[in-house]
């Protein structure tokens, strides 16, 4: 055979093929109009936003000091400011919990095939059609204190005055779940059918009863793709915004960041403030995002099929 | 595209423009007009007649809406590029104002006040509003506005008729009484201008050192207020099914909602015995940048609109009552239809208490803004305790 | 380990036998719970749906079980008001456009992301995950301050342009695993046929990717339908969408439009919605909107 | 390690069936099982082998029949109940627990104390040799490996009875050979009751007491693999178990046994398994190790002479495959210990032992069920 | 139908290798075929016959070697300009177009004129016998009928070289047997060159001309079936070959070829492969069919003679394997027409000729492909 010499010797290949070798060549240009998209629609205005809140207005540099920092010390110092990110939290971290744990057995029982189960699943999609502001004037007509559910209510004697489920934390919340849990539902669904059944009947063999199969085998095994459906429903919640208004109380309970935002831009005429809530918001919400991925990256991902 | 004509940049527009603007302009133009103050059921039919009469001045109008607060986020930035798609703005005193803060306007009256010489007619309170324009705006409409009380007369017995008693009334019927928070509301920021004069305030032009007995009862009241609405449809919505069953209004929240059936028509008004209006009014605005030929078509439009025979369509359906700005706007000048709507709806009492009780004007933009901002965090925000 | 219960009969062999009872006992405390959840969730939704309805047909319903009196005028109202045809028309151009265009966009893109390992993916792939998760206001004025700069202000472009800043990531998300699912010794076979990309494109990927696309499609054009945020921005009176048009009637100075005309227009919102959705769920299964699913087998 | 023979006498299935939706995967299967015995079901895919496997297991509920152990019945338990041991075609291991964790999995599900625990699972890991993988992840071992951590896993409860689905169909040959050798030696070490899924002929023969073949939902033949291997009771069975060559011929003349059979190309003496009568026409099966390339100047075996011509020709190691054609079309596939050339004219013999003569219609199997198996051949 | 044999004389691959990011998946292969041939490329699972076959049809880029066709470079045309045909382990077929237009898919990139297309798909698919499924979505057929497709989609192009990644390793074990026979006769009939990687060395020996075994990235040796049947070149292309009976062994004595060898159980006489010298510890093949069970009373064939205990029998059709352990625990496989008992005492004994001695170490192999190697077995 060849006496060539070899190891270090890469003469041989060609540069094309060396660059296709690290994953360069031509067909990278089917990227090139995402990426310009994306550089000059969103980088160049979100850059142009990041700068603004450097320039804080007058008012703010004498109310607050702080100079080009202004803004942020003015919304670290003010607890009005500051309390709506944990109002925010409050709000969206519940949610998005709720959304993903009520989900889990929801998907778990509609797994097998079964007469109706594409109807169901039409059913849960469905409130993706609502849109906020009919989810909004539904709650406020349906539960409000003389909608149909609280005159049912009293009316059956099941409570004495009606129940305020409208204009407050729990209308809010009830808007993020009618809106949010079909979301985590589907998703949740999807992850679960990638795992291979034949696990599950492997722990049923080995003596497994239902709830152990799923402590012991499904959960693990989801986990990961639970933590997806977590923060894409966090994401969600976070930026929640027309229904904190409409069937919150958007001065209390539900000053979310948001609508503080909205407040700086459209009531204050404050931009930069506008500005740095919102860059703070996106701030917040990606340190949630960080430290859910962190947890995530201890679990197993792997191939979630029988064949390790 | 951009076709607004010659007018470039802001600056070019300001003195440099006067002498050009001509009489009418060289061909009939469009405009498009931004309602901002929900002024456009109140002088729609106003443009409309003057563009049926002059084709040769304006040739159609386009109209959209939208709320105050998204005002200069929509105009600033035509203004800034120097590509006009809004040619007329019709505003109340905050969208007027943070244009002004954002050099937005072109100083109509200071500039060409003279073509537009019905403004002499303004009757006083409107003239007293017009004062706020700062000679950027011309103001079209104007009412007295409130603070008033609407109640529902099945669950209401003895309607107070001061602030203290409204306070005992509260705290005897927790969670029968609301408001909608002020930045929001017309009524909303009707009662909390209108609560200095009654509680004897310092200063009722200065809420941040001037109103401690207005914010100190505000406070009081706040424990028997369950939530603030973020818009006064929600406050005629739950007095109208029973939810509360008292709320502050204007003249025209207590007829117009009525009329149109959002309420009930059993829902009774009455006024505080002592009390001063805090009036309202709507201006006209037109952003920098402005062409020639729209400018003295829109001078033109303006003109028009405060002759008697026009203004009094501002009667409408009650919603701004009465409405007109200048004299001799009388109701039998009013389209019949709003004149039926004024005789089912309308209290008679109403013109008696415009005529006898004290108005003011509200509070200048930035001082509303700071007490918007002061009822947020004392009030608004004192439901929930971070 | 013996067998400890005793059958109740030992020898009918071929009578069939009433194992399918056997296994459901076991799940029954989960079968309540999830019951319960689902009803509860239905109950809001369908309360939610039909008090919405009832009242845009309402006149005069405040404290009763139903309305006294039924009315179609909040319709026509609408109608009048806002010129609801032409909304509408912009409403589905726009969200049409902006589908076929983001597509048309994030389509090869998703096709790198998924099958390729080049220089700086990691980069790439968090630009087109931040338009998702930023919220819209931090970007949203400054970029229509780049429209207005353009005089693309109030323009259909402008709009379809600025929906298509979270559009085009979207649909690059969504598809990357479609892409991913499909062997890749597909694309092989194709090009040793003789297959330039172009065609391996054309002919192979985009037939076999239409579940995936139109699962996209339909996201992407939901969210558009539904995006109120940039399009309020750069939108116009005659470029506005329907959410937009909506949100206008809520919050106009003077307060807001009547109650039953919001009703009557959220529900022409969720009509159109509904229309488009079921239009595309006769193709799709309801599970592929969010993600890929593999069908389960129950053996 | 002191796994526990069988603790039962015999197992038995009574006319077990199975249909999803009306169509039938598994029809009337009667089957006993003794303690200790190693069954092997056979059969081409999608004839029911793996439903009769989760019939069995408890994983799917039966439509008919009863399965009972001395007498007892278990259908009616849940699977997790029944104490049988399934080995599953993909292995199914948990993928997110070490081999360890794997193989102890079924103990802690029957609480067993911790230190016997460990003994048992680091005996049953020392039983298929994977003491040095014990903490790897299933996804870090080859394809063998985790089939042994699935073996292990299985046996490590000392199952009554042991299930297994086609275990080595996704090996590569060498493989295959060597776990084929492994589960029975696992088998025979431990005395475990055993039934071995799978559609390899040469797999059964090798490894099973007793072969169950399935066709279409249907026991077509239960026996030892010399039973089976030489006497197969069917055409189908024939053709299953390696008689390569099969072809339609007419029956002209029966004596007994001992029939002649004809086509255009040939007349042979041949053995009718199944009775036929003269004239009509039936079904010759003849493997290609009993037919032979006759020498020239050679006397064919009883007769049986058949003209072909050489068209392919397979080197297999010591011995050649030769496909031969006759004038007619028909292939014939011959092993030979020299290489013909392609081309060559031959003759071919065979004993009429071993010339096999059927019925061509398999009665037992109705129209539907025959379209499939048509379909898939 | 007229394809045209290949349209080259000579391929050749130059030093051709191929890393993934450090790790040598394949190395260093030099192999000339020639127009007609058909070559299979041999070896276990990872040992680098994808990416061999990748390299060569543009599917991978190469880091090392080139490969020329004539004389002209061809390693630098993209995959769908080299003119080559594919058939894939999974088949790869369009399965959203019905058999027929994935057949006319590559006449389509062609842009050959509608008439000849059709002609030339129909003639292709009446090759692989397919007519009446011409219609059919590649769904709707079974394994074996795809495996057919796929041919008859890469063959339609008359490439000058088709290449077959494993093609058979999804089919059972009939249908397998049947798909050799295809392939070979496809070959033959249109004298096609063809490269075909498996992994199966009775299916490479019984369809080559000749082989290539590779093992970790390497090519270990190239020959005709008989060669490397019968002599391999190192003691792992032994063990690949079906020699397995494997041990480590002292050589004793060498007198040319003929050397002897002791280990604890046994001292045999046998023929070294490779140079090996006294004292050195080398390693000792034997095929199972090479070694046989002495009768009673026989002489052992050159005095080689090696005491055992029947373990395992595995019954194979015709004859039995059977498994033997010695006295130190080694394993012997055997074969025998008779069916001994487990736990029978027996002699077994081999022809010298038959029973090869090979250095112990491959020292070609470094150490981390070592590893790699110890960890699959
Ligand atoms: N869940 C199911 N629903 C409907 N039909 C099924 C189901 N499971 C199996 N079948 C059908 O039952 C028959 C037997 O299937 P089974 O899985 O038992 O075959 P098998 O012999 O194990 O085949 P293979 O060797 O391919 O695994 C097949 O025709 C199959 O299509
Ligand atoms: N894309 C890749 N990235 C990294 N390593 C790879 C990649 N593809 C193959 N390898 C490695 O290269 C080696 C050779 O792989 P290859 O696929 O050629 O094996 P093979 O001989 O075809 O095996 P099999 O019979 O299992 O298909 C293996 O060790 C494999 O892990
Ligand atoms: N329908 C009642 C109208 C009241 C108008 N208020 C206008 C306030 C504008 N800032
Ligand atoms: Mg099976
Ligand atoms: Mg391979």
């Amino acid at each position: 055979m060849s006496a060539r010499a070899r190891g270090g010797d890469r003469s041989t290949a060609s540069l094309s093929h060396r660059l296709a070798e690290r994953g360069v060549d031509k067909s990278l240009l089917l990227l090139l109009p995402a990426i310009l998209f994306a550089v000059l629609l969103f980088i160049y205005p979100f850059a142009y936003g990041v700068g603004l809140t450097l320039q804080p207005t007058e008012s703010t540099v004498e109310r607050y000091g702080g100079g080009a920092l202004a803004n942020y010390v003015a919304f670290f110092s003010d607890s009005f400011f500051r309390d709506s990110v944990w109002i925010t939290m409050r709000l969206a971290l519940p949610a998005a919990l709720f959304n993903v744990l009520a989900a889990i057995p929801v998907a778990f029982k509609l797994r097998p095939r079964f007469r109706g189960k594409r109807f169901l699943q039409t059913l849960l999609v469905l409130p993706i059609t609502l849109g906020t502001v009919l989810t909004a004037q539904g709650l406020l007509i349906f539960a409000g204190r003389q909608g149909w559910l609280n005159q049912f209510l009293t009316s059956t004697g099941i409570v004495d005055e009606p129940v305020a489920f409208v204009m407050n934390y729990t209308g809010v919340f009830l808007s993020l779940v009618i809106s949010g849990f079909p979301f985590s539902f589907l998703l949740i669904s999807s992850y679960l059918s990638g795992i291979d059944p034949s696990l599950e009947a492997a722990a049923t063999t080995l003596g497994a009863g239902w709830f152990e199969r799923f402590r012991r085998i499904v959960l693990p095994l989801l986990a990961p793709g639970l933590a997806t459906t977590f923060i894409l429903t966090f994401v969600l919640a976070f930026s929640v915004f027309p229904s904190a208004r409409l069937v919150g109380d958007a001065g209390g309970e539900t000053r979310v960041m948001a609508l503080m935002a909205y407040r700086s831009f459209g009531e204050q005429i404050d931009y930069p403030m506008a500005s740095t809530i919102a860059v703070l918001m996106g701030v917040v919400e990606i340190v949630v995002i960080a430290l859910v991925l962190l947890w995530r990256s201890t679990l197993y991902k792997g191939s979630t099929g029988g064949k390790g | 595209a951009p076709d607004s004509g010659g007018g470039g940049g802001g600056g070019e527009t300001g003195g440099a423009a006067e002498g050009e603007v001509p009489e009418t302009p060289s061909e009939p133009v469009t405009l498009n007009i931004m309602d901002v103050a929900g002024n456009i059921k109140l002088t729609e039919g106003m443009v409309n007649a003057f563009v049926e009469e002059n084709p040769d001045v304006i040739s159609s109008v386009t109209w959209e809406a939208g709320g105050a607060p998204d005002l200069v986020g929509a105009v600033k930035p035509q203004v800034d590029s120097g590509n006009l798609q809004i040619d007329l703005v019709l505003t109340g005193t905050d969208g007027l104002s943070a244009g002004i803060d954002q050099d937005l306007w072109i100083p109509l009256v200071d500039e060409y006040g003279d073509r537009v010489s019905n403004q002499e007619n303004y009757i006083e309170p409107a003239a007293a509003m017009q004062e706020l324009a700062e000679g950027y705006g011309v103001l079209v409409t104007y009412y007295p506005s409130g603070p008033l009380l609407q109640y529902n007369p099945d669950a209401v017995e003895d309607v107070p008729s001061t602030p203290e008693e409204l306070l005992q009334w509260a705290s005897e019927h927790p969670g029968e009484f609301g408001y909608a928070r002020p930045a929001n509301s017309g009524p909303g920021r009707t009662f909390l201008q209108g609560l200095p004069y009654m509680l004897g305030d310092t200063d009722p032009l200065d809420p941040v050192d001037g109103w401690d007995n207005t914010w100190e009862y505000l406070r009081e009241l706040n424990q028997y207020i369950d939530n603030y609405p973020t818009g006064t449809g929600q406050v005629i919505t739950n007095i109208a099914d029973g939810t509360w069953n008292l709320i502050p209004t204007t003249t025209g929240w207590d007829i117009e909602p009525r009329a149109e059936g959002r309420q009930p028509a059993t829902i009774e008004a009455a006024a505080f015995d002592e009390f001063t209006w805090v009036t309202d009014a709507h201006y006209a605005v037109v952003p920098q940048g402005q062409s020639e030929d729209k400018l003295s078509a829109i001078l033109l439009l303006l003109q028009d609109m405060l002759t008697p025979e026009q203004n009094a369509k501002a009667y409408d359906s009650g919603y701004f009552y009465p409405g007109p700005a200048v004299e001799g706007a009388t109701l039998d000048l009013a389209p019949e239809e709003s004149q039926q709507v004024i005789e089912e709806f309308g209290r008679d009492w109403y013109d008696d208490l415009i005529e006898s009780n004290e108005k003011a004007v509200p509070l200048p933009a930035a001082e509303l803004v700071e007490a918007f901002d002061i009822w947020d965090r004392e009030i608004g925000a004192g439901k929930y305790e971070g | 380990m013996a067998t400890t219960e005793a059958p109740e009969s030992t020898s009918n062999a071929t009578e069939p036998v009433p194992s399918r009872g056997v296994r459901r006992i076991v799940a029954t405390p989960s079968t309540w719970l999830v019951w319960f959840l689902a009803a509860a969730f239905f109950v809001f939704l369908i309360g939610i749906l039909i008090s919405v309805i009832v009242d845009s047909f309402a006149r005069g319903w405040f404290s009763t079980w139903l309305p006294p009196e039924w009315t179609t005028e909040w319709y026509s109202a609408a109608w009048r008001r806002f010129d609801l045809t032409h909304v509408l028309g912009v409403t589905l151009g726009v969200a049409l456009t902006v589908v076929v265009i983001s597509i048309l966009i994030g389509l090869p893109a998703a096709y790198l992301l998924a099958r390729r390992d080049f220089p700086g993916k990691r980069l790439v792939s968090l630009l087109f995950l931040l338009p998702i998760i930023i919220p819209p206001v931090t970007y949203g004025i400054p970029l229509a301050t780049v429209m207005y700069n353009l005089g693309l202000g109030r323009t259909l472009t402008a709009v379809v342009l600025v929906n298509l800043v979270p559009s085009v990531p979207f649909v690059i998300l969504t598809m990357t695993p479609f892409i991913e699912q499909i062997n890749p010794s597909i694309e092989n076979a194709a090009r040793m046929c003789g297959a330039s990309l172009r065609n391996v494109f054309l002919r192979i990927l985009a037939p076999l990717l239409v579940p995936g696309i139109l699962a996209a499609g339909i996201l992407v054009l939901v969210r558009t339908v539904g995006m109120f945020e940039l399009t309020f921005l750069v939108s116009g009176p005659r470029t506005d969408t329907l959410v937009v048009a909506i949100y206008r009637a809520m919050t106009q100075a003077g307060g807001a439009e009547a109650r039953q005309l919001i009703s009557a227009m959220a529900f022409i919102y969720t009509a159109t919605m509904l229309t488009l959705l079921i239009i595309a769920l006769r193709y799709i299964n309801p599970t592929q909107l969010v993600a890929r699913v593999r069908d389960t087998r129950d053996d | 390690m002191a796994i526990a023979a069988g603790a039962f006498e015999t197992l038995e299935l009574n006319g077990v069936g199975r249909s999803f939706g009306g169509q039938v995967a598994l029809a009337d299967l009667d089957l006993t099982v003794r303690a200790g015995e190693f069954i092997a079901l056979l059969g081409p895919s999608g004839c029911g082998k793996s439903t009769a496997l989760n019939c069995l297991a408890g994983l799917l509920p039966l439509t008919h029949g009863t399965i009972t152990i001395d007498g007892e019945r278990i259908d009616t338990l849940p699977s997790e109940r029944r104490g049988f041991g399934m080995v599953f075609q993909n292995y199914a291991l948990f993928p997110h627990l070490t081999v360890e964790r794997n193989v102890a999995f079924g103990l802690q599900m029957r609480k067993v104390p911790k230190a016997e625990m460990k003994r048992r699972v680091a005996e049953a890991i020392a039983l298929v040799k994977l003491e040095e993988h014990a903490k790897k992840l299933p996804g870090q071992l080859s394809g063998g490996q985790q089939q042994r951590v699935a073996i292990a896993r299985a046996i490590v409860l000392e199952p009554r009875l042991v299930l297994m689905d086609e275990p080595l169909s996704n090996l590569d040959a060498k493989l295959r050979l060597e776990m084929r050798m492994e589960i029975r030696r696992i088998h025979q070490s431990l005395g475990l009751t055993t039934i071995h899924v799978t559609h390899d002929q040469e797999e059964a023969l090798s490894m099973a007491d007793r072969l169950v073949v399935l066709r279409a939902g249907r026991v077509q033949q239960v026996g030892t693999p010399e039973e089976l291997h030489n006497n197969p009771v069917n055409w189908h069975v024939a053709d299953f178990m390696g008689y390569r060559n099969i072809t339609d011929v007419t029956v002209t003349s029966v004596a007994g046994d001992r029939i002649v059979v004809e086509s255009p190309d040939l007349t042979i003496t041949a053995t009718a398994v199944e009775g036929v009568h003269e004239g009509e026409t039936a079904r010759l099966a003849i493997r290609p190790e009993d037919l032979r390339v006759l020498a020239p100047g050679e006397d064919p075996e009883g007769g049986n002479a058949v003209e072909a011509e050489v068209s392919v020709v397979e080197y297999h190691g010591r011995e050649f495959s030769v496909g031969t054609v006759t004038r007619s079309g028909a292939t014939w596939h011959v092993r030979s210990e020299h290489a013909p050339l392609a081309g060559d004219a031959v003759t071919l013999t065979v004993d009429p032992a071993r010339a096999l003569v059927f019925r061509r219609d398999l009665s037992d199997v109705d129209g539907e069920e025959r379209q499939l198996e048509e379909a898939r051949r």
